[in-house]
């Protein structure tokens, strides 16, 4: 039977969260579906967006928030979101305890390690709008991605903006007890935003309607089958990035599941579908930090057409 | 017999920031084929000029030069052309350096054949041995010879030499007059010579031209008799007939540097 | 002539090359986000024309900094590898080892080594990524000096720093203005390295960023041909001096 | 003797260096993600020796296959300015903005553009990078060459293309070989750009990322360690044919 | 008077890649202060080389070079050298070439002086009004003359001279000729003279040595005592003693290269 091939481009490395995409293709869910799914890795989001949008990959997973810029920027590009995989951003400030910082208010007259390009540190304004904090008291020292978390690991800042698991971690690495750590999520403290989800090119799904669902469709059973089983999951995944440590990945796919995944939401609605109202809130929060240059419009960005049924997109 | 060489009416200046500064001033040359022409005149009077010009080097301001009936536009491989400054090339060896023309003008040439052509060439000029060498390995004089090889290994209907002796003690250089002799007879060329060295001048040419000082004009023609019976031998240049010649061109060169003539001393 | 020569000429190139460019992409039909068209820039530099220019400066006197301390450097250690066969036996196999390793690789380790001294980083990455050329223009420079040249100095007793200074460095002038012209160019590359991966909110680099950031491909876009202005704009200057100390080596080509 | 120091005085130098290095690191008591000290390294071989032969291999071949094409296209290029001055005027501005832009943001323009050819993608960066010092060096050489050597040749009718293979070319390979040296190591940091930014998982670029992901600091610098090695052979291979070609220039420093 | 320069026993050879060339073997040459020797000798014996151990740019494999009594182990300021080959810094325009030995030798020499002291050495040769150009733009004569500027700016006790005239017309040769006299007389200095022109070395030289063929030793050593009434004149180099010492040299210069001694045909 003729496969129909389905290039996969992730916004990042092949790290424990991407461990259920190569669970799926392990486990034949996607060939099962006539699919013939490559996976690539990719730099951020800003690199996924574009390989979806040239139609050089079909599908890609990017963050929404990212998507909703882009698609603002570039009115018109065939790419638009089908199945929130985050329902809650990864986003966070890490902070240390030892130094001062537990909750969002503790900010306040201390210094914040942020890296200008990064997505956490974006929304960072509607965080700190919702928690009352005064800027004027934070000092913002801006770092590069590779020099965030040593810097708080060396106490040269007190906490960073960054995703919840990939800091996280990384501090643990550098040898930050875990107890010391705060981790801040945004979406926990009045951030509306949603996270990460599946994108598509759309003019392929217009042609290919049947098979980007079938994608979904394995897409969540990829989830659920790493939910059950972690570890099988992990292993498909080191296969891929044989220097990696099955530990340290693990953790990262089991805090990705436990914060950004499996959410109250999720466990009830099922992987993928998205709250209108939310989605409308979160737009307005959006509108706070980034100047649009035409009118924000929710259906642009989601498309929930093409999700497969509610109860095969379960994760439990 | 046609004139090989024809320099007619030959002007030129070099443009240097302030102002041009004009070298040759309406030069008229003539070699027929197969004679050899000496240029004597003083230093800096635009000898090395003339050269290019003839070379198709560089191009006159007026006047034209003519190679075998033809204008004189660019350079022609059938012209050899020892430079006053023997440069040689430091990365071949003294007998690749003088291969070079052959590689060039017959490519087709086996390399077997170069090589003996050119071996045949150094042992000519003393340099039998040294066909490995550096060219920094060579004395001043070493290379000057080697140049010479270089010059005329392809077998040129026009050989140009400036100055191809200037490095040489008396001895080799009577020598290499004496192969120049042979060679001509062996392999016909038509040749100028730029030289300061009267004697070589009178023994070596056919017609001897004296430039004037800058710019140069052609001052005075001489045409060498030469005593003897064909053969030209040393000799005869301890010879009245070769004194009274070497007497007229030393007036006529202190005549181009604008002196007044003194009484022939010799 | 000579004036339309030396301006007209890059002029036109820079313009033939902007329209192909132009040409080349609507002739694909390349959004945006895969390249933008020379037309779309503009709008991009009137829109943030302050930024550019605090920028350009931010950028550019860091790099000129360091290109600065590049050519001191370069040239003491070109001098040592040409002086010494020893030294350039020895210090030739580490330079080469320090260069081929990617210096974006190095920035986060500088940035850790020197926590926020972003002047002092930015200035030491573009030192670092641009005096390799120089040093090795001027280490064969002079152990390539044809004897006949040195000779004429050291017969006079001259200190090996004379003969250098008078002579080496004069000859091989030609050759250290080509090295400037590829360090001018590493120079820029090391203070963006820096600025686009230890981001500290000036220069261009920040600009790029925040333009990556908000998916505006036309300001990324003119981040660049900035940059490669600016390139250009260094490069005159390089020329500049050239033509003042080097100016008697070019040569005809009849 | 001579054995001794041309195999002796690198090797004592790397020592040297290493053992500064852990010094260093030693004295300062830097953990392991500021700087990771020499003897960390040999662990992460170990573990890894593997990925390090395929990594290496499969990075140095197309670091490699960029290097001819950047000496072929650099040599053309080269000829093209140092014949014609109009091509020089208008060339150099463009090419000298081109390699001011930071490589690091054309990777993902390429990749957009070629998306999935991956080896292409990566030995066209290691190529773009490191074909402008070969154009600059075989473009000076031509422009200087002094006029007694081109009259050599040009009194005998020969081409330009002639002039440049016979006498040229031979008299600035001493420039033209340091102008390698530098490309190698601009062409490694090209292919490692482009294994890094724009991943395709080969090579020893992907190594650093997986060492990146996993906060393995050691690997990292295993990894960047390895690069120079590369990059130390590579030198060595450009010395061998060097000391073949060009070994005549190199005078001796009485 | 004690001999300023000595070389005593100097033999060398030069490393190549098919094993030594013996260069020079036990040569002997002393030269009084304030005299003027004139080498003479073959092309390729080995005088070029000579020169480069008197200036202790090279030493040799045995025996020693004294200079005012002292062994010389290194180049010396007080030294002035003309080279075989008149390599001019292209960067530099003629009078700044010609300064150059000050810059090192006299450093704090105001710049007036030095350009006024090299202004009047170029008109000495025939070279004012050059002295702006670029050495590109001077005929190979005209550089040999502002090398040999070069050498003498800086009034050096020791002066080698290379085949200084080697590119020269015979009547600018033999102005320069005079020139050395004078200079000679204004400046004292100790010259060492390598020449191939046996006329100039009778004329310029208090003693001529003749070197053999390589490796060369001292073959011939020639007191030259110059008919008149001791200033020299050209005219001296016609009278029958001057006559006698060339034949002598001719001679001598022939056994050098190896050849039985023809007649001395003069
Ligand atoms: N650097 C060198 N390396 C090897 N051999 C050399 C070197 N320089 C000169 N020679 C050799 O030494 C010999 C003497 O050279 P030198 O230049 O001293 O001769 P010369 O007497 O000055 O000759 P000429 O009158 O031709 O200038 C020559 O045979 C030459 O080949
Ligand atoms: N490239 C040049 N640019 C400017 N002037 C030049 C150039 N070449 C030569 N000249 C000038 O032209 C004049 C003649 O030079 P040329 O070399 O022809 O003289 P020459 O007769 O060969 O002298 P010599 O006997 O000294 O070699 C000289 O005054 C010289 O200064
Ligand atoms: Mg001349
Ligand atoms: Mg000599």
């Amino acid at each position: 039977s003729a496969q129909t091939s389905m290039p996969f481009a992730l916004d990042w490395k092949f790290e424990g969260p991407a461990a259920p995409y190569f669970l799926a293709v392990d486990s034949g869910l996607f060939s099962d579906a006539g699919l013939e799914v490559e996976i690539s890795e990719g730099k951020g989001s800003l690199d996924a967006i574009p390989k979806v949008a040239t139609g050089a990959f079909p599908v890609g997973f990017a963050d929404i928030n990212s998507l909703m810029r882009f698609l603002d920027q570039n009115p018109g590009a065939p790419v638009t979101a089908i199945m929130m995989i985050y329902d809650k951003p990864p986003f966070a400030v890490v902070g240390r305890k030892s130094l001062g910082v537990e909750t969002a208010k503790d900010l306040e007259g201390k210094v914040l390690g942020a890296p200008p390009p990064d997505g956490a540190w974006a929304q960072f304004p509607i965080f700190a709008a919702e928690n009352g904090l005064d800027m004027e008291q934070i000092t913002v020292e801006p770092v590069g991605f590779p020099t965030r978390e040593p810097m708080l690991a060396e106490g040269q800042v007190a906490a960073v903006t960054g995703f919840s698991f990939s800091s996280t971690l990384n501090l643990k690495r550098l040898g930050v007890p875990e107890d010391d750590l705060s981790v801040i999520l945004m979406a926990d403290n009045g951030v509306d935003l949603y996270g990460n989800a599946i994108i598509v090119n759309t003019d392929f799904a217009a042609e290919n309607a049947e098979a980007v669902t079938g994608f979904l469709t394995a897409i969540a059973a990829g989830w659920r089958a790493a939910i059950v089983d972690p570890d099988a999951a992990i292993e498909a995944l080191i296969e891929r990035n044989p220097a990696a440590d099955a530990d340290l990945e693990k953790e990262r796919l089991q805090m990705a599941i436990d914060d950004n995944v499996l959410t109250d939401f999720v466990a009830e609605n099922g992987l993928g579908g998205i709250d209108a109202d939310r989605m409308a809130s979160a737009i307005e929060q959006t509108a706070t930090v980034y100047e649009f240059t035409s009118e924000p419009d929710a259906a642009l960005y989601f498309d929930d057409s093409y999700l497969p049924a509610a109860d095969s997109r379960m994760l439990k | 017999m046609a004139n090989l060489i024809e320099i007619k009416g030959v002007t030129h200046a070099y443009k240097t920031p302030n102002g041009p500064l004009p070298v040759l001033d309406g030069l008229e040359i003539a070699v027929p084929e197969g004679e050899f022409a000496a240029v004597v005149g003083p230093s800096g009077c635009g000898k090395s000029t003339l050269t290019r010009l003839i070379a198709g080097l560089m191009k006159p301001d007026r006047g034209e030069v003519w190679l075998h009936g033809r204008l004189v536009k660019s350079p022609r491989k059938t012209v050899g052309m020892a430079f006053q400054n023997p440069v040689m090339l430091e990365w071949r060896t003294i007998l690749q350096n003088v291969i070079l023309p052959l590689e060039i003008v017959a490519p087709s040439m086996p390399r077997k054949d170069r090589i003996a052509r050119a071996e045949e060439l150094l042992a000519l000029v003393g340099l039998g041995g040294f066909e490995d060498k550096r060219p920094s390995e060579l004395s001043g004089g070493m290379r000057q010879r080697a140049s010479l090889c270089r010059a005329i290994v392809h077998k040129p209907d026009v050989l140009i030499m400036d100055e191809p002796f200037g490095a040489l003690d008396a001895f080799t250089r009577e020598d290499l007059w004496q192969t120049m002799h042979e060679l001509r007879a062996k392999e016909p060329f038509t040749a100028v010579l730029i030289t300061h060295d009267l004697r070589e001048s009178v023994y070596l040419g056919d017609q001897v031209f004296v430039l004037s000082g800058r710019p140069a004009t052609t001052q005075y023609v001489l045409d060498v008799t030469y005593p003897g019976d064909g053969m030209r031998r040393l000799e005869g240049l301890y010879t009245p007939e070769a004194a009274a010649m070497l007497a007229t061109l030393r007036e006529q060169i202190q005549i181009a540097q604008g002196r007044h003539p003194g009484p022939a001393v010799h | 002539m000579d004036l339309l020569r030396k301006i007209g000429v890059p002029v036109a190139a820079i313009l033939i090359f902007l329209g192909f460019w132009e040409f080349l992409v609507w002739v694909n039909g390349w959004p945006n986000y895969v390249m933008a068209s020379p037309s779309d820039l503009p709008d991009a530099y009137i829109r943030f024309w302050n930024l550019f220019l605090t920028g350009s400066w931010q950028t550019l006197w860091r790099t000129v900094a360091g290109l600065g301390i590049a050519v001191v450097a370069g040239t003491l250690v070109g001098m040592v590898m040409g002086f010494s066969r020893i030294a350039r036996d020895g210090l030739y196999p580490l330079l080469v080892g320090f260069n081929a390793v990617p210096k974006a690789t190095l920035v986060p380790v500088l940035a850790l080594l020197f926590i926020g001294q972003h002047n002092f980083n930015t200035v030491l990455m573009a030192f670092l990524i641009s005096f390799f050329p120089i040093a090795v223009s001027v280490g064969i420079g002079l152990s390539t000096l044809e004897p006949e040249y040195r000779d004429i100095l050291r017969s006079l007793g001259a200190s090996r720093f004379t003969i250098f200074r008078k002579i080496a460095l004069p000859k091989t002038l030609p050759e250290f203005f080509g090295a400037l012209k590829v360090s001018v160019t590493l120079a820029f590359i090391g203070t963006n390295l820096v600025e686009i991966i230890s981001p500290h909110g000036k220069g261009l680099g920040a600009l790029f960023l925040s333009g990556q950031t908000n998916s505006n491909y036309p300001l990324m876009f003119a981040v660049l041909i900035a940059l490669a202005v600016l390139g250009i704009l260094l490069y005159y200057a390089v020329v500049a001096l050239e033509r003042i100390f080097a100016g008697w080596a070019e040569r005809p080509q009849g």
